[in-house]
C-alpha cells in the first residue's frame, strides 16, 4: 500500500521536475503577481500594507490553482490514466499521492516565496511566523480542492479553465481565514482561531478529499 | 461469461454476445470499423460496466474485482499510455515496480529492438516505436490475462513477428489473451477461438 | 563598379562568422588580451573613482557606487539588444553560432542586469531613503528586463532539443526588444526618482569632469570584461555544439598529447 | 484572403461556444476575483476605491493569459495546425483570424463585466466610459501577447503556466496605462494621455503580433 | 527531388536518398519503425526543412511555396487533424470551404461508410472511424500530390480497399502520391515505384 504511495510521489516529483519549468512558473507567476501589484496600485506604504495580506492570499490562491490543471489530465489524454486505474492500488491511494506530490511541489515553495513578497508589501516582521504557518495549513486544502475540481473536468477538454470555476467558491472560507490570521498578525494580535479552523478545513479536505476525487476520475474515463 | 450487453451513448451496441476461454486459450476479436471491438475490451477490462449480462474473472465481476486481483488483467488499448517526458528506461521502470513484475526487462527491450532508444524521451520517438515500448510496458505487468486494442497499429514485420511469439508463449503457459485487430490472418497462427462482431 | 568586391568581402567575412572552428580560435586568441585590458581599466577606473575623485557636494561618498551602477545597467540593456541581434541573426539566416553567442549573453546579461537593481538599491537607501520603490518605472522595467532573460533561459530549458530551443527562444529574444528604450526613456515618460538622462543626452553630459572620466573609464572595463566571459563562455559553448564533428574531436586528441 | 479570415474566425468561435465551459470560465474567473477580492481585503470604502483600479486591470490581465492558453496547444495535439499550416492562405492571416475570435469570447465580455466590478469597487458612474475605452483599447494587445506565449509553447506539454513567464514582462505597459487611465478617470481627470498610448501599443501589437506568432508555430511544429 | 539529407534532433536519419516522380505515379515508402518514413513526409509537405539538399514541386522548394500553390499538396500525418468537438459533417465542411474544395462530400462519406455517423460528434466515434474521417478530408483538398503516412492504420478491409481504389484513381488522374506503409504487399496493385528506406 504504503509502496504505491512512495512509487507514484517519486513519479509525479520526477515528472515535476522533468517539467521543471511547469512547477518553477507558478511560482514566478506569484512573485510577477506580487511585485506588478504595487506597480499598478498607487505605491504608498501604508495602503501597500493593507492590502498587502488580500494579495498575497489571492495570488497564492491563483498560483495554486493554475498548478493543479495537468494533475490527471496529462496521464488521461496518454492513456496513463486507465492503467492507473487498473493497478494493483486502490485509486484513492494513488489520487492521494498525485496530491501529495502536486502540494510538494507548489504548496511548499510557497512557504518560502511568500513572505518575501510580505516584506515587499511591509507587513512587519514579527508576522511572518504565523503567515507560514496559515500557508501551511492552507494550502494542502487548496491541493485537494483543486484536485478535486481537476478531476471532474478531466474528461473535457475545457478543464484547464473550468477548475476555476469550480473550485473558487469552494476556496472562499481557506482565503478568509488565511486574509484575517494574516492581517491580525500582522496588528500584533492573537491568531490561534483562524489558525484552528484553517487546520480543521484542512483535516476534513484531506481525508475526504482523494475518494471523492478517485470516484470522479474514473467516472470520466468510463 | 455469460450473456452480455454493452451500450455507448445510449445505443446499443452488442447484444448477446457470450464465450468463455479456458487457461491457454486466444481469443481474437474482429469486425468492422465501429462493430464494437474497444468497446467490448474496455468491457472486459473493467473499465466500463456492461448495460447488461456479466463478466465473470475467476468467479466475480471484474468491474468489482478488489485491486490485489486486477494486477491479473493487463489491458493496452489504442492509446500507449506512456509519459512523453520520461525516457523509455523510465517508463520501463515504473511499469515493473508499479505492477511489481518480476519479468527481466533486458530481453524485451532487445526483442523489440529498443536497445539504442533507452535514454530517449518518448517524445521523440516514431509512432512504431512508441507502441513497441507500450508492449514490453504491457508484458512487464505479471498478468494472466491479456487485452490487446490493435496491438500491431504502426508496427511493422518484425515488431508483428514479435507479438505473434509473445502471444504463443503466453498461451503455453496457460495465460488467456484477447486481442482485437484488422489482420486477422496475420495473427491467425497465434489464435485458438474468432470473436467476429 | 566597387560595390562588387566589397559586397564579396564582406560577404565572406560573415561566412567566416558563421564557421564555428573559425570563430572558437578567435574566441580564443581575444579573450586574455581582453582580460588583461579590462584588468588593467577597471583598476585605473576603481582607484581614480573611489579615491581621487572629490565626494559630491549632495551625497558625499555614497555616489561612489554610480562607478558600478552605471556601467552594469548599460550592460545590462546593451547584453539584451546584443541577444537579440544574434538570436534574430541566428532566426533568419539558420546560422546556429549566433543562437550559440546569444546563450551565452543571456546570464551574463541577467547578472549585470541583477547587479544594476542590486547597487541601485544599494544607492537608492541614502539618495532617496528606500531601497526599492514600486511605482517608479525605470525600476520596474528594469526589473522586467530581468524576468525577460530568466524567460529566455527558462524557455530554452524546456526544450529538449538544442534546436528548437534555439529557434523558438530567438523568437522570445526579439520581442522582447521593445522593453530596452521603455526603460532608456522611462525617465522622461513617467515621474520618477530615477535621475534622468545624464550621460547619453542632448547637450553633453551632465556631470563634472572629475567624475566622468573615471566613469568611462569603469564603463569600458566593464564592456571589455563583458566581452571577456562572453570569449570564454562562447568557446565551451562551441565546443559543446560541435562535440560530434572531427575537428573537435581532433581539439580532444591534441590536448589530450 | 478575407474569406479565410472569415472562415477561421467562424470555426474558432463556434468551437468556443461547443466548449463554452471554457468561454466562460475566464469571466466568471474575473467575477470571483473582483467579488472575492473586497471580501479578502478590508471592506473599507475609501481603500477599496483606491485599489480597485489596480485590482479590475491584474483580474482582466490574469483571465485574458487564462483564456488563452489553448489558443494553438488544442489544435497542435490533434494534428490540426499542421493542417493550417500547409493551408492555401499564409499563416500569419490564420493566427490572426484566431487571435480575432479568442478576442471575441474573451475580451467582448469582459468590456461588459468591467464595470460591474467597478461598481463593487465604488468607482464612481462617470468613470465607467473611461473605463470601458481603456479595456477596449487593451485587451486586443494582452490578446496578442498571450498569443505569442501561446504560439512559443505550443510544442511543450507545460506550455500552459510558462506562458505567465513569458509574457508577464510584456504586459507591464499595458497595466501601467491601463491603471493610470482608470485612476485619472475616477478622479475626474482627462484620460487622453494614457489611452493614446494604449491606442500606439494596440497598433504596433496588432501589426506586428500575428506575423511573428506564425513564425514561432511554425518553428514549434517543425 | 536533389540528394536529400534529413536529420532530426541532431543526428542524420536519410542520407543522399533521392528520387523524381512523374505525372501518375504512387510511391510506397516501406521501412522499419524509426527508419524516418513519417520525417520523409513532412520533409516533402514542406513542414520540416532538409539538413541538405532540396525538394522541388515544378521547380521551386516545397519550403519556400507561396501560399496558393501549397493548396495543390494534401498531407495526412499519424495525427487525425480533426476537431473533437465538432461533428463529422462539420470537419468535413470545414476542410472543403478552407482549402476551396469542389468535389462533392456524399460520395465520400457514402464510401466510407460514414452516412449514420455524419451528426455524431468525433470524439464519440470509434479509432477507425476517425481515420475514415480523415481520410475523407484529405480528399476534400483539390491536390494533385497527396502525402499519406500509414493511411490504412485502424482500418478495416472494406476501408484498405477503399482508399486503394482511391490511389488507383488519382494516379488515373495523373495526380501524384507518396504513401508510407508497413503493409506493402496491399497496397501493391496500387503503387508504381517503392521506395524502402
Ligand atoms: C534599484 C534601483 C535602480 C535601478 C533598477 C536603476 C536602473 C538604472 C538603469 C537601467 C540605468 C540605465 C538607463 C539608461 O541608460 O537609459 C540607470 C542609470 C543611472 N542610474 Fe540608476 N537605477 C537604480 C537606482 C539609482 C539610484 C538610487 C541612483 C542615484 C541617485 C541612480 C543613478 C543613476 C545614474 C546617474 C544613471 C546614469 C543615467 C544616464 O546617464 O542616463 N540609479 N539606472
Ligand atoms: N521529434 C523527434 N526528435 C528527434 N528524433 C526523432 C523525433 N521524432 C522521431 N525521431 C527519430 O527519428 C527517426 C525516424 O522517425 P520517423 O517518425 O520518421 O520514423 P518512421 O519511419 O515514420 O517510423 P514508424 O514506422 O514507427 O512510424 C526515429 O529513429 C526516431 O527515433
Ligand atoms: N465515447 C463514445 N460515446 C458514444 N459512442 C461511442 C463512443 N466511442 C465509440 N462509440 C461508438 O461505439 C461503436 C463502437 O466503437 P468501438 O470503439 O468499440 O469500435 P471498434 O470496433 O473498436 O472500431 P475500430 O475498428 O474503428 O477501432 C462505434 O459505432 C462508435 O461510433
Ligand atoms: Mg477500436
Ligand atoms: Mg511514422
Amino acid at each position: 500500500m504504503l509502496d504505491v504511495v512512495r512509487q507514484i510521489l517519486l513519479r509525479d516529483l520526477r515528472l515535476a521536475f522533468r517539467r521543471w519549468s511547469e512547477m518553477a512558473t507558478p511560482l514566478i507567476f506569484f512573485v510577477i503577481i506580487a511585485s506588478l501589484f504595487p506597480l499598478a496600485a498607487s505605491p504608498d506604504e501604508a495602503q501597500l500594507r493593507s492590502t498587502g495580506a488580500a494579495v498575497i492570499w489571492m495570488s497564492a490562491l491563483l498560483s495554486s490553482l493554475l498548478a493543479l490543471d495537468g494533475l490527471f489530465r496529462a496521464d488521461s489524454e496518454d492513456g496513463s490514466m486507465e492503467q492507473l486505474i487498473l493497478g494493483p492500488a486502490p485509486l484513492g491511494l494513488v489520487v492521494f499521492a498525485k496530491i501529495v506530490a502536486h502540494w510538494a511541489v507548489s504548496g511548499v515553495p510557497l512557504l518560502v516565496l511568500a513572505p518575501l513578497a510580505a516584506l515587499s508589501f511591509y507587513l512587519p516582521l514579527t508576522a511572518l511566523p504565523e503567515l507560514i504557518a496559515a500557508l501551511a495549513l492552507a494550502t494542502p486544502t487548496l491541493s485537494v480542492l483543486a484536485a478535486i475540481g481537476a478531476a471532474l473536468t478531466v474528461s473535457l477538454r475545457a478543464g484547464g479553465t473550468i477548475i476555476g470555476l469550480l473550485i473558487l467558491p469552494l476556496t472562499g472560507p481557506v482565503l478568509i481565514f488565511g486574509t484575517r490570521a494574516t492581517e491580525l498578525a500582522a496588528l500584533g494580535e492573537p491568531v490561534a482561531g483562524p489558525l484552528y479552523l484553517l487546520a480543521s478545513v484542512a483535516v476534513l479536505a484531506v481525508s475526504l478529499g482523494p475518494p471523492i476525487t478517485a470516484a470522479a476520475v474514473r467516472t470520466a474515463l468510463e | 461469461m455469460t450473456s452480455l450487453e454493452v451500450r455507448r451513448g445510449g445505443i446499443g451496441l452488442l447484444r448477446d454476445l457470450s464465450f468463455k476461454l479456458s487457461p491457454g486459450q486466444t481469443a481474437l476479436v474482429t469486425g468492422a470499423n465501429g462493430s464494437g471491438k474497444s468497446s467490448l475490451l474496455r468491457v472486459i477490462a473493467g473499465l466500463a460496466v456492461p448495460a447488461a449480462g456479466r463478466i465473470d474473472w475467476r468467479g466475480s465481476a471484474v468491474h468489482r474485482l478488489p485491486p490485489e486481483d486486477r494486477g491479473e488483467i493487463a489491458y493496452l488499448g489504442h492509446l500507449d499510455g506512456l509519459k512523453q517526458e520520461f525516457t523509455v528506461d523510465e517508463n520501463l521502470e515504473f511499469c515493473r515496480s508499479f505492477w511489481k513484475g518480476r519479468e527481466p526487462v533486458e530481453p524485451l527491450v532487445a526483442e523489440m529492438r529498443l536497445e539504442s532508444y533507452r535514454h530517449r524521451n518518448i517524445r521523440r520517438l516514431s509512432a512504431g516505436q512508441r507502441r513497441r515500448v507500450a508492449l514490453v510496458c504491457m508484458r512487464l505487468k505479471p498478468a494472466r490475462l491479456w487485452l490487446l486494442d490493435e496491438p500491431l497499429t504502426n508496427l511493422d514485420t518484425r515488431g508483428t513477428e514479435v507479438v505473434i511469439e509473445w502471444l504463443k508463449g503466453h498461451a503455453a503457459e496457460g495465460g488467456i489473451a484477447v486481442v482485437s485487430t484488422h489482420r486477422p490472418k496475420r495473427l491467425e497462427t497465434a489464435a485458438s477461438i474468432e470473436v467476429a462482431l | 563598379m566597387n560595390a562588387v568586391p566589397m559586397r564579396s568581402r564582406l560577404w565572406r567575412a560573415f561566412h567566416q562568422l558563421g564557421s564555428p572552428p573559425y570563430v572558437y580560435r578567435l574566441a580564443g586568441r581575444l579573450a586574455p588580451w581582453l582580460g588583461v585590458a579590462s584588468c588593467v581599466l577597471l583598476a585605473v577606473g576603481a582607484f581614480w573613482g573611489l579615491v581621487l575623485a572629490p565626494p559630491d557636494y549632495l551625497q558625499g561618498n555614497s555616489f561612489r557606487i554610480i562607478y558600478i551602477h552605471v556601467p552594469s545597467a548599460y550592460l545590462s540593456m546593451g547584453g539584451y539588444v546584443l541577444m537579440a541581434v544574434a538570436a534574430g541573426i541566428g532566426y533568419i539566416w539558420r546560422m546556429k553560432l549566433a543562437h550559440g553567442v546569444a546563450v551565452c549573453v543571456a546570464p551574463l546579461g541577467a547578472w549585470f542586469t541583477a547587479l544594476a537593481l542590486v547597487t541601485g538599491g544599494i544607492w537608492g537607501k541614502p539618495t532617496w531613503g528606500t531601497y526599492w520603490e514600486w511605482g517608479d518605472a525605470r525600476l520596474m522595467f528594469e526589473l522586467l528586463l530581468l524576468f525577460l532573460y530568466i524567460g529566455y533561459m527558462v524557455l530554452r530549458m524546456s526544450f529538449d532539443e538544442r534546436e528548437k530551443a534555439d529557434r523558438v527562444s530567438a523568437l522570445l529574444a526579439v520581442v522582447g526588444v521593445v522593453n530596452v528604450p521603455i526603460i532608456h526613456y522611462s525617465v522622461e515618460w513617467w515621474t520618477t526618482l530615477h535621475q534622468g538622462p545624464t550621460l547619453i543626452r542632448e547637450g553633453g553630459p551632465s556631470i563634472t569632469m572629475d567624475m566622468l572620466i573615471p566613469l568611462l573609464i569603469m564603463l569600458a572595463g566593464f564592456s571589455l570584461f563583458f566581452g571577456w566571459l562572453l570569449c570564454k563562455r562562447l568557446q565551451g559553448e562551441i565546443l559543446r555544439r560541435e562535440r560530434r564533428t572531427r575537428w573537435v574531436q581532433n581539439l580532444a586528441v591534441e590536448a589530450a598529447a
